[in-house]
């Protein structure tokens, strides 16, 4: 039960900034972004890797990355291995389409709030609990009937930054 | 540290269950089915632990067996903790005797020899909900479910009782051969096609269209609900057509004309609710939030590598770390507390809403034999018919109001109102009093 | 451009807030603390805002201003929308003019210009909750809060009046140094250290011992609470000495006797609940959860890289992304409707309980006109006094229940108890009728 974009009241930016906007987006975004100042400035290299500190880059990702630390997984799992999927290149599309989309929210100012989990970031992060924990879920997931996926989420909302 | 105990988990892990027996829609016996789930059997058969919660659970009541009831053991009887139920319930087989449920382990025995088996002549019916009887309904109809639940409910229930040997097992929720959720209860399968139809969708197939986190309530609400016995060939119908609250249930059996028996102190046609849990735990937060049944009274626990529904089917709150504090991060005692106090006021409610109903049929007695007019006393007696029938949907629900706080409360505040009513529409108008 | 805006954002989150001006204990003037807090003074100018909820809100109803009441906008009336509650009140001055409550910024005109000023002379006391009163009281008092407090309430409202100028205002919940809360209400510090008293606590002290959650609601209990004019000093007092539930309040009244005023119709010596917000709050999950006024009625809000708290206080249903989806991960729509689920239940139990009170004080008329026994009108008298003052609690609760579903309930299936059990009480016993 996510809400849906309909339901969703955000302020409409001007069209200058969302030009601009774009502009940087894809500079803080793409893992191609061409050393431009601005991507250095807004530390966008950081955001390639693995550190969760660079997530919090943005104040915005903040609560999360302090909720993260005193998390039972902070030991364990950085953010990307529960928001990215397994592998380089799918791994590197998302964050990608994070630092895009989070850089045009951002610099737009232009989001809902409270922050949700997207579908597909969901997804992704449910397959990254069954990465680290098949073995253990085994038996309950074997019952998965093809329609419906088991949601770990339902239960265990909190592993990764809890309230 | 933490690598070689991931490490050895894996070893462990790498075959979860051996299936050591093939097991087929033929497959009764547990035991069978525990050779290739042998954790699920263990705790499937710590069900016949008895240990009281303050509002549930049961208590281990030693008897000495008779030849008419060899049980030595039986849960601590309702009606001599509060005498109150005999008036409410008088003229009916339930003021001979009942007790607290127990565990999955007795729900055989305890049917079979309940003293409302001698008070009464029972059909077949009754073993919808008290035995593994998938097997047997398809044997007795050649493979047709529907046709050996048909054959079965006009059985006298001697007869029937022959035909089963288990309490609820594996069979009865799983197929035996996908390990998946199925409904095997004629009574459940057409009582939601009814209520979907009711509320628009057509040829409803429970185990075609429902998903998985429904069936983890589903398979509970196989049993866990208010139902009547219809017509002359004693079919088991759960009263959803017009959908699962109090008041619409009332309404059909008021359509129907339907009655459990005549009061023996009042001569009113009253009804006798009979666990509702499905249908209150459907008007509760916690099914509005997709909490199933499953969630708590089956919670997973760890057992070695793998986490596993924990088949001790019993009171969370003998559980609370499993069955609570996944969602609900407070310390065990705080969450016990906050479950005892909504079922204190339950509780509390529940005996003001007992105290007006008996005194409103002491009233009611009296104004008979004194002779009162034909038109108060039938008011009066469609007064206490839905007095009754909402207190025991709260009474007779057995979470003493967990499973829906409020409207367990909305529930016996009208229960109140109508007994008080009852009694009002006995006495003269005021002033004319004098 | 957009350097500067990622800079600004980076800036922001060091920089929180610039002193133009210097804050001292006399600052009355909420536009000049604005100088210092641009963002929060202008969200709390939006309490001139008026919009309707399902169940709340309020809505803006223009009327033209005269000599008496120079007001061009009002709530709606209450006694207008249902009539029961002039019977319910028949003799007290609300009977004569009960509008819905709206935001801060209308409290002392509304309080004011209320009708309710013409029926009744009313006391300086009254303004303890309508206006910023922080400074005046000091004033009054050369310094000592409690002193100025002391003479005040026994001033006409109207000579009162001319001392305070602004609704209520920073200085009454903020300290003008440090910015922390700060109680400022004489009626709750000693309402409070009454309440810890009684729970052996000794000596407690809000303003020393509260922590800073505790101080997000307390803010609130300065005034959203029940009350009453202790003596003819007109002390304002919080009936807490016993506990916050219904009951205990109720217990605190009867031993000392007192009465807001005596029924026209009955003669019953009746009491009037007033916004017992805290209190029901009290007795529901989310204050046992912590969860404070604050946190749904001024919920955090991001403006740049600051959270600051919305200043706006207003129905968290005109706000649900920040006021519930912080803690509830359910989209708006659905938050909406389990808040107005909840609140049509209480709403739907609410009617029955007034529908009850008003057949009984109707009975109640018609036995002393007819002249019945002393005995059996006092009896029925205690019973409106109890019945009226439980529906009340309810009634007078702005939140329809919310803040307390389960405990709402309760009180209202109590209520309905009193009333019918108060009617009883006038008829002969049954049999004997006849
Ligand atoms: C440029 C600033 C910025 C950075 C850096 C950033 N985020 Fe975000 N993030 C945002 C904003 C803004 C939103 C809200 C977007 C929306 O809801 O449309 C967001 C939303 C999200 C969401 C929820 C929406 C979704 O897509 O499901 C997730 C998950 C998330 N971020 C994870 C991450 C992770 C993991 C990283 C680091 C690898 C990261 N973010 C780095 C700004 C950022
Ligand atoms: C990068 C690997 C990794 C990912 C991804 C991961 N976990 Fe874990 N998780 C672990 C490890 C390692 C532990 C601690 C060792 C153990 O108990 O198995 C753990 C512990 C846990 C625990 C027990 C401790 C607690 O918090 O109660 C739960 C539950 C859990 N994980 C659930 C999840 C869920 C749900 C997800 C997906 C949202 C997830 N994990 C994603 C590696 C991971
Ligand atoms: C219906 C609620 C529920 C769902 C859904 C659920 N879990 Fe759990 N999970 C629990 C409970 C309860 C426990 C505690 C078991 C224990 O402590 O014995 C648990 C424990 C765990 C643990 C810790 C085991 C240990 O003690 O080391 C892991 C890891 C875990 N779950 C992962 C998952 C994953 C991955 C999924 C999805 C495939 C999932 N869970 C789905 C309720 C749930
Ligand atoms: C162990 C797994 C795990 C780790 C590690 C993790 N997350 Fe999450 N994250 C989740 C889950 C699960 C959700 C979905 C929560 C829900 O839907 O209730 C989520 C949701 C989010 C969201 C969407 C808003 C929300 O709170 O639902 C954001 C933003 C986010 N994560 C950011 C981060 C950042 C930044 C980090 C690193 C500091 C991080 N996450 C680390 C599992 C994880
Ligand atoms: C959110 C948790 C939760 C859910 C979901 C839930 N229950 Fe319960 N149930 C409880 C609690 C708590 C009790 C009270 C136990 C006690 O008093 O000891 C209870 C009591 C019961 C009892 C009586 C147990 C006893 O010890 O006497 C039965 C039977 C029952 N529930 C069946 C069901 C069924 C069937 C469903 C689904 C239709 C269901 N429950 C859903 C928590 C839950
Ligand atoms: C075939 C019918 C049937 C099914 C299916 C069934 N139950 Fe029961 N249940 C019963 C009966 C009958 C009893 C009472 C047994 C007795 O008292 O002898 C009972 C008792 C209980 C109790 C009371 C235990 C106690 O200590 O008081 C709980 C809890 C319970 N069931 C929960 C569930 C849950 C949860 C499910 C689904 C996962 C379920 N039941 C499925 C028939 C059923
Ligand atoms: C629709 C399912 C269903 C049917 C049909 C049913 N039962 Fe039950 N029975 C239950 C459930 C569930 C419980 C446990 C909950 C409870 O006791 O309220 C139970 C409990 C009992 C108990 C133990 C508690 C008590 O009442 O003393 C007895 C005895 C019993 N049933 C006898 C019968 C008899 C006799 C019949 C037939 C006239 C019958 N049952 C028909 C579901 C059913
Ligand atoms: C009253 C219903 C009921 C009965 C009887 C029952 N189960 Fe289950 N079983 C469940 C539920 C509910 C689940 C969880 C299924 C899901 O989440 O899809 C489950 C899950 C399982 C699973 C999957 C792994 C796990 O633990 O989640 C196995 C294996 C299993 N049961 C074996 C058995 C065996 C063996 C028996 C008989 C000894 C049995 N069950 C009796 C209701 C039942
Ligand atoms: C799978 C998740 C889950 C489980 C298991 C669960 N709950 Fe809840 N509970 C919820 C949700 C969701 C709500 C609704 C409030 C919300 O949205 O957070 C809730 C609400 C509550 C409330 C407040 C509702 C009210 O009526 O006052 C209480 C009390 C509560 N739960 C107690 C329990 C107890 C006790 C248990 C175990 C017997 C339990 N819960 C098991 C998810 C769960
Ligand atoms: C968990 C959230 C929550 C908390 C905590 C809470 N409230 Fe409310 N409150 C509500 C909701 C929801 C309503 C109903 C609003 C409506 O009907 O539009 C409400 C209504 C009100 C109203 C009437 C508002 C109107 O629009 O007419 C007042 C006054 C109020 N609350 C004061 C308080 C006070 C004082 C406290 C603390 C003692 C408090 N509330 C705590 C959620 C909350
Ligand atoms: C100085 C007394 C005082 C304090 C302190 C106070 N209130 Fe009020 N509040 C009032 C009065 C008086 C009204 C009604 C104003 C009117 O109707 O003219 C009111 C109205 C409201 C309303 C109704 C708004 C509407 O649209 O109906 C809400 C909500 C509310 N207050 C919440 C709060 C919260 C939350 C706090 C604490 C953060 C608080 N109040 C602190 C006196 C106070
Ligand atoms: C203990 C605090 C307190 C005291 C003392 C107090 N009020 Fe109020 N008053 C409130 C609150 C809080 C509200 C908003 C909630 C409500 O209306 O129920 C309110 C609302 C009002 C309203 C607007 C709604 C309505 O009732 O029409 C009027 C007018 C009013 N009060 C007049 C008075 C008068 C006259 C007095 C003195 C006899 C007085 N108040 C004393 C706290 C107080
Ligand atoms: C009815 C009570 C009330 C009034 C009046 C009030 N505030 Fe606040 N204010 C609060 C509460 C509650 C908080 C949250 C404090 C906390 O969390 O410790 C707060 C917080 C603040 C903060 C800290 C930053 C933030 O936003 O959380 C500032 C600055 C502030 N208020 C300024 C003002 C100013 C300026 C005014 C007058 C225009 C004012 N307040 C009037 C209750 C009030
Ligand atoms: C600061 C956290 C917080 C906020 C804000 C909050 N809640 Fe809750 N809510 C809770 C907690 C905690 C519970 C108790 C259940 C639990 O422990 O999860 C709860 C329970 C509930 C329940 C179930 C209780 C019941 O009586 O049925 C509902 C419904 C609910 N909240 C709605 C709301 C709405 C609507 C709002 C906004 C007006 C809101 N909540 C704001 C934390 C919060
Ligand atoms: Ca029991
Ligand atoms: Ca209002």
């Amino acid at each position: 039960m996510k809400t849906k974009p309909s339901e969703r009241s955000v302020k409409p930016p001007t069209r200058l900034t969302v030009i601009l906007a774009i502009a940087v987006a894809l500079a803080l975004g793409s893992a191609a972004g061409i050393g431009a100042y601005t991507f250095g400035y807004a530390k966008g290299a950081s955001y390639l890797g693995d550190n969760p500190a660079s997530c919090a880059n943005c104040h915005i990702m903040q609560d999360h990355l302090d909720a993260w630390v005193k998390s039972t997984h902070h030991a364990v799992a950085t953010c990307n291995d529960c928001h990215t999927p397994a592998g380089f290149i799918p791994k590197y599309f998302t964050k990608a389409e994070h630092g895009f989309f989070h850089s045009l929210a951002f610099t737009t100012d232009r989001f809902y709030e409270p922050i949700q989990i997207s579908e597909r970031s969901r997804r992704v992060t449910e397959n990254a609990c069954r990465k680290c924990h098949e073995d253990v879920v085994h038996d309950i997931e074997t019952l998965k009937p093809s329609d419906s996926q088991l949601s770990c989420i339902r239960c265990h909302a909190g592993v990764g930054h809890p309230k | 540290i933490l690598l070689v105990s991931i490490f050895e988990r894996k070893q462990e892990a790498r075959n979860p269950f051996f299936r050591v027996v093939e097991l087929t829609a033929e497959t009764e016996d547990p035991a069978v089915w525990g050779k290739n789930f042998p954790m699920q059997y263990d705790d499937y058969r710590r069900t016949v632990d008895q240990q009281r919660t303050r509002y549930g659970g049961s208590e281990a009541e030693p008897r000495t067996p008779s030849k008419a009831d060899p049980r030595s053991v039986v849960a601590q009887s309702r009606i001599e903790e509060d005498p109150r139920l005999k008036t409410m319930w008088a003229g009916y087989a339930f003021a001979k005797d009942f007790r607290e449920e127990r565990g999955h382990a007795f729900m055989l025995d305890d049917q079979t020899y309940t003293e409302r088996q001698q008070a009464a002549k029972q059909p077949g019916t009754c073993l919808h909900c008290h035995a593994s009887i998938a097997v047997p309904y398809k044997k007795a109809g050649d493979g047709d479910l529907i046709k050996g639940f048909e054959k079965l409910n006009q059985l006298p229930f001697a007869e029937a009782r022959k035909l089963v040997t288990h309490p609820v097992a594996c069979i009865d929720c799983h197929d035996p051969v996908t390990m998946q959720l199925q409904i095997s209860r004629p009574g459940f399968i057409e009582g939601m096609r009814a209520l979907k139809a009711g509320e628009g969708v057509k040829d409803y197939d429970v185990n075609r269209d429902a998903t998985r986190q429904e069936m983890r309530s589903f398979v509970c609400g196989q049993c866990h609900v208010e139902y009547y016995f219809k017509g002359p060939e004693k079919r088991l119908v759960y009263p959803w057509a017009s959908g699962l609250k109090v008041e619409q249930i009332l309404a059909l059996y008021d359509a129907a004309q339907f009655k459990d028996w005549t009061h023996a102190e009042t001569g009113a046609p009253v009804l006798k609710a009979q666990h509702p849990e499905f249908e209150l735990w459907n008007q509760g937060i916690h099914a509005r939030s997709g909490v199933a049944c499953a969630d708590c009274h089956m919670p997973y626990k760890r057992s070695g590598a793998l986490k596993i529904s924990d088949h001790h089917v019993r009171s969370p709150l003998l559980n609370i770390n499993h069955a609570c504090q996944t969602c609900h991060k407070w310390p065990e005692s705080e969450l016990k507390s906050r479950a005892e106090e909504i079922q204190g006021r339950a509780q509390n409610m529940r005996n003001l809403a007992m105290d007006a109903l008996v005194e409103f049929i002491g009233d009611l007695k009296t104004a008979r034999t004194g002779g009162a007019p034909e038109a108060q006393i039938a008011t009066a007696q469609d007064f206490q018919r839905k007095a009754q029938f909402y207190l025991d949907f709260v009474e007779a629900e057995n979470s003493s109001g967990f499973h829906a706080p409020q409207e367990a409360l909305r529930i016996l505040g009208e229960s109140i109102n109508f007994s008080r009513k009852g009694q009002l529409a006995l006495k003269p108008a005021t002033g004319a009093a004098k």
